[in-house]
């Protein structure tokens, strides 16, 4: 893991290469994050690929930070198998304009995983090749994991909300 | 169906059965005692009775392995609870060569009119087992994207379990053979009285009319 | 004449009576229920695309016609093969020239490539 | 959508796809079709025994050669996720287990990792020898029955006997450790539920005394057998870069060359105590795919041993009452215990908010899970990143130009596991 200095380190060098892109940086438990602008997130990955060694993208995933916005944020988990080194890269976007560029011309990986967020929490991704829903039917209206989604599901029967026996005690 | 062969108070010893059936087979061996010898040796029976004992003996269950059941369900073919024992091990592929859809797993929403278009497809007469909670009723999880079997077909034999032992699923099978032997054509809506599921056909014609299993 | 046909055509008989038997009562005892789905080809548990006037490509029909050929050759092996001894050392070489023909085929077939699948 | 739009939806596909020119076809091989021949596009869909689960493979084929495929997953999609989100972080673990329903322990590490890490809280050593035993114990089961269904595609139906033979040993042992074949909800937050009972050890050493001498014998029916090896070797190769690229981990990236192996690189519930070798293949087609995962069997077998050698005294569950439950014998007693008894049974324990990702190596590849805390006792998000869901994009770019054979031996080896790709 880049520790304290190294990721201050990291966030200097990016904020020079593309200037507004590095907000703010958060050293949680031993593990690096990086908050970047949404517009800048293609550039971020491929400068940190370049200059910083960060080859393997392991993960894409969304995330609802529902009461505080702005709403919806991507994270990507980046890794560099040389020097064993792990850096997340966030982003936040609100829930009225949730377009950001896709990754997925330079990281193929990032190609389900990113129609995964989108069926789940509705952030648009410009420039995927297919972006449909991967897990939920063709047609199915609303992304179930944002936070004010209900869980759906049936009330579970117990003595006090039964109506009426249900008819299988025959 | 238990046969029971009630002793009859002639005689009992394998060696006297076999001297007299050599008398039958000879022809020198007439009243009470060859009454008694044919009573005591053939059964008799309906065409019902005989054509479902046939059914209920070879089931040919339908790999339909959807989740965690699956492998539960895999492992009553293995050596230890060996459902060859009772002629059910022929897992057959496609529908149309099975008549047994033992439904293993967590149907989700999009998996639903999967699960009926095939349970349509197979022939008369089938029978279905929702395996596992998640299949008889949403089990563990209770939310947006699972459909418990019952919403959209009849099921004859729901076993308990997440995932049920093999052995549960064995008895769930052999409780479904007990049932087809018992009383077949009763459709199981009479048999559980189960009023209000009737089975709305999409193509069929829309009055309730109720189409046997 | 007729009377030394007598069994085969008992047997014809009694086949086809039995077979029939069996293929009326399955329809007549059987449940039955007419369901669109049921008659629509099955493709994994989806509505199927297939569409009728498809065109397969060559290979299958060419691998299909090598199969009964060579098939057909074992078939004609077996009577030979039961009453080898009634019909004495004549029959042996008679079958070896005719496994040496078909295999000069085999050769010809490999040697053009029509066993590799395009 | 309805009929005629899917219809046309298939030819849309099928134009992207370039008939291989006829004219080269002619020209290199003395053709014998001549004619053209039409591309189809086939459903090798959610109902079908060669695809391990309710995957479906959307594949354009001319003739017996694909040139298309396109998964299309989601048939066993539970929504597990969101669930979570509604359960105590303790009472998340069994919703998580049924995930990745072949490796459920690694499921249960991964999210017990992730929750320890955002509480800080130190898990004792014995839980960690114990933790590694079950997760050892899972990896062979895993690929035992990996072994068993691929021989079965691949024709050889007399492995799928052996290999559940073993498998019902080692869910022996799951149930005398934890009392449950599968799911067996034996991790807990901060260690293990239970100790393991008197007989297990005698049990554990009985069956790896067995274990590899069952692996020689797969490996003798399976190694020189001409049929496996020419269904298996050189069919479907991907090199090292784009998998990388496609960022697949596990026995699949181990088998085109890359030694990355999450419990030697960054060695997690002290796997550094124990030392065992990497499985490594070199060509990266299916039979080093095949080759790798049973050579694993083996290590895993060692691991096993040095682990129950070595496995220390002392408490099987962090002493911190505030995330374990205080003993029974105690409630009787002391105050504390019940407070903190009622405290964790009624609402359970309160995580401090932070955003964690703790990645572990599952015998599919990283299983990595990523757990946010809003200070709640519930969990405000929980993501697995499948390892499973991730390869299988790689399933394209494997199989595009080779025979559908092929295919069904690259899913088998793929080892796909639906329920982790649909969570």
């Amino acid at each position: 893991m880049p520790d304290q200095v190294g990721l201050e380190l990291i966030a200097t060098a990016l904020g020079e290469e593309i200037p507004g892109s590095v907000l703010e940086t958060a050293f949680f438990r031993a593990q690096a994050g990086l908050l970047i602008a949404p517009e800048t997130v293609r550039q971020v990955l491929a400068a940190l690929r370049q200059s910083h060694g960060y080859r393997s993208l392991m993960s894409v995933h969304g995330v609802d930070y529902y009461p505080h916005e702005p709403r919806l944020g991507v994270h990507y988990e980046l890794l560099d198998m040389e020097r064993v080194d792990r850096l997340t890269v966030k982003l936040r976007v609100p829930l009225d304009q949730p377009n950001i560029e896709s990754v997925t011309p330079d990281w193929p990986t990032a190609n389900h995983q990113e129609r995964e967020v989108f069926d789940m929490f509705g952030v648009h991704f410009d420039g995927h090749p297919d972006l449909r829903r991967i897990l939920m039917p063709e047609d199915y209206e609303g992304h179930p994991q944002r936070r004010d989604f209900p869980l759906g599901g049936e009330p579970v029967l117990f003595t006090h909300n039964e109506v009426g026996s249900p008819g299988w005690t025959r | 169906m238990e046969v029971i062969r009630e002793g009859i108070g002639g005689p009992q010893s394998f060696r006297e059965r076999g001297l007299l059936a050599r008398d039958l087979l000879r022809g020198d061996l007439e009243g009470l005692e060859l009454e008694r010898l044919v009573e005591q040796s053939i059964l008799t029976t309906t065409l019902d009775r005989a054509v479902d004992w046939a059914r209920s003996n070879s089931l040919f269950p339908a790999t339909f392995g959807l989740a965690c059941c699956a492998i539960e369900m895999m492992s009553i073919v293995a050596a230890r609870v060996d459902v060859a024992r009772f002629g059910f091990e022929a897992f057959r592929a496609s529908p149309r060569q099975a008549d047994l859809l033992i439904l293993s797993g967590r149907v989700s929403i999009k998996m639903a009119p999967v699960v009926r278009r095939i349970y349509d497809q197979m022939l008369e007469p089938k029978w279905a087992i929702a395996m596992g909670a998640c299949s008889s009723s949403m089990g563990v999880f209770n939310n947006y994207a699972i459909v418990p079997a019952d919403k959209f077909m009849p099921v004859d034999v729901h076993v308990p379990g997440c995932p049920p032992r093999p052995e549960a699923l064995m008895h769930g099978i052999l409780k479904l053979r007990k049932m087809i032997q018992d009383d077949p054509d009763v459709s199981w809506r009479e048999r559980y009285g189960a009023v209000g599921t009737e089975e709305l056909l999409p193509e069929a014609s829309p009055t309730a009319e109720n189409a046997g299993a | 004449m007729l009377r030394s046909y007598l069994p085969a055509i008992v047997f014809l008989a009694l086949g086809a009576t039995v077979g029939g038997a069996f293929a009326y009562l399955n329809t007549a005892l059987g449940p039955r229920r007419k369901i669109a789905s049921k008659t629509e080809p099955y493709e994994c548990g989806l509505p199927s695309e297939v569409k009728y006037g498809f065109r397969f490509g060559i290979s299958f029909y060419l691998i299909a016609m090598l199969f009964i050929l060579f098939d057909i050759e074992t078939i004609f092996l077996y009577p030979i093969a039961a009453e080898l001894r009634a019909f004495g050392a004549f029959a042996l070489f008679e079958a070896i020239t005719f496994v040496v023909l078909l295999f000069v085929a085999f050769v010809y077939v490999w040697r053009r490539g029509a066993l590799e699948w395009r | 959508m309805d009929e005629v739009s899917a219809r046309s939806e298939y030819r849309k596909l099928e134009e992207s796809i370039t008939l291989s020119p006829l004219e080269e076809q002619v020209a290199s091989q003395r053709d014998f079709s001549g004619g053209t021949t039409e591309v189809l596009t086939l459903n090798i869909g959610p109902h079908h025994p060669a695809t391990h689960g309710v995957l479906r493979l959307l594949v354009t084929l001319e003739g017996e050669v694909v040139r298309d495929l396109r998964p299309i997953i989601g048939y066993v999609h539970t929504g597990i996720e969101k669930t979570a989100e509604d359960k105590a972080y303790w009472k998340a673990i069994p919703v998580i287990e049924r995930m990745d329903y072949l490796s459920y322990y690694f499921n249960a590490l991964a999210f017990c990792g992730a929750v320890e890490t955002l509480l800080e809280c130190e898990v004792p050593k014995r839980a960690q020898y114990l933790r590694v035993i079950h997760l050892e114990l899972n990896r062979i089961m895993s690929h035992l029955v990996w072994l068993g269904t691929s021989a079965l595609d691949l024709g050889a139906m007399s492995m799928f006997w052996y290999c559940f033979r073993e498998r019902e040993m080692i869910l022996d042992l799951f149930e005398q450790s934890s009392g449950q074949r599968m799911h067996t909800r034996y991790f807990q937050v901060g260690g293990v539920i239970e100790d393991i009972p008197l007989g297990f050890e005698a049990k554990l050493r009985e069956f790896m005394a067995i274990m590899p001498g069952r692996v020689d014998q797969y490996n003798d029916l399976l190694k020189r057998n001409e049929i496996l090896l020419q269904r298996l070797r050189g069919t479907c190769p991907l090199d090292e870069q784009s998998l990388l690229a496609l960022g697949v981990t596990g026995p699949l990236l181990r088998a085109s060359g890359n030694p990355w192996d999450l419990r030697k690189a960054a060695p997690y519930s002290s796997y550094e105590d124990f030392s065992f070798k990497i499985p490594v293949g070199t060509v990266g087609d299916n039979y080093d795919r095949y080759a790798v995962r049973v050579a694993e069997i083996y290590e895993s077998v060692k691991i096993i041993e040095q682990a129950l050698d070595g496995l220390p005294e002392g408490p099987f569950i962090t002493e911190d009452r505030k995330i374990a439950l205080p003993p029974r014998h105690e409630l009787a007693t002391s105050m504390e215990a019940l407070i903190h008894h009622f405290k964790l049974v009624t609402e359970g324990f309160r995580v401090p908010p932070g955003e964690v990702y703790y990645p572990i190596e599952s015998p599919r590849g990283e299983l990595g899970c990523f757990v946010r805390s809003d200070g709640s006792a519930k969990p405000a998000r929980v993501h697995m990143r499948d390892p499973s869901f991730v390869n299988l994009q790689a399933t394209a770019a494997m199989t595009r130009g080779s025979y559908i054979a092929d295919l069904i031996a690259t899913l088998a080896m793929l080892d796909p596991i639906l329920g982790g790709i649909d969570r």
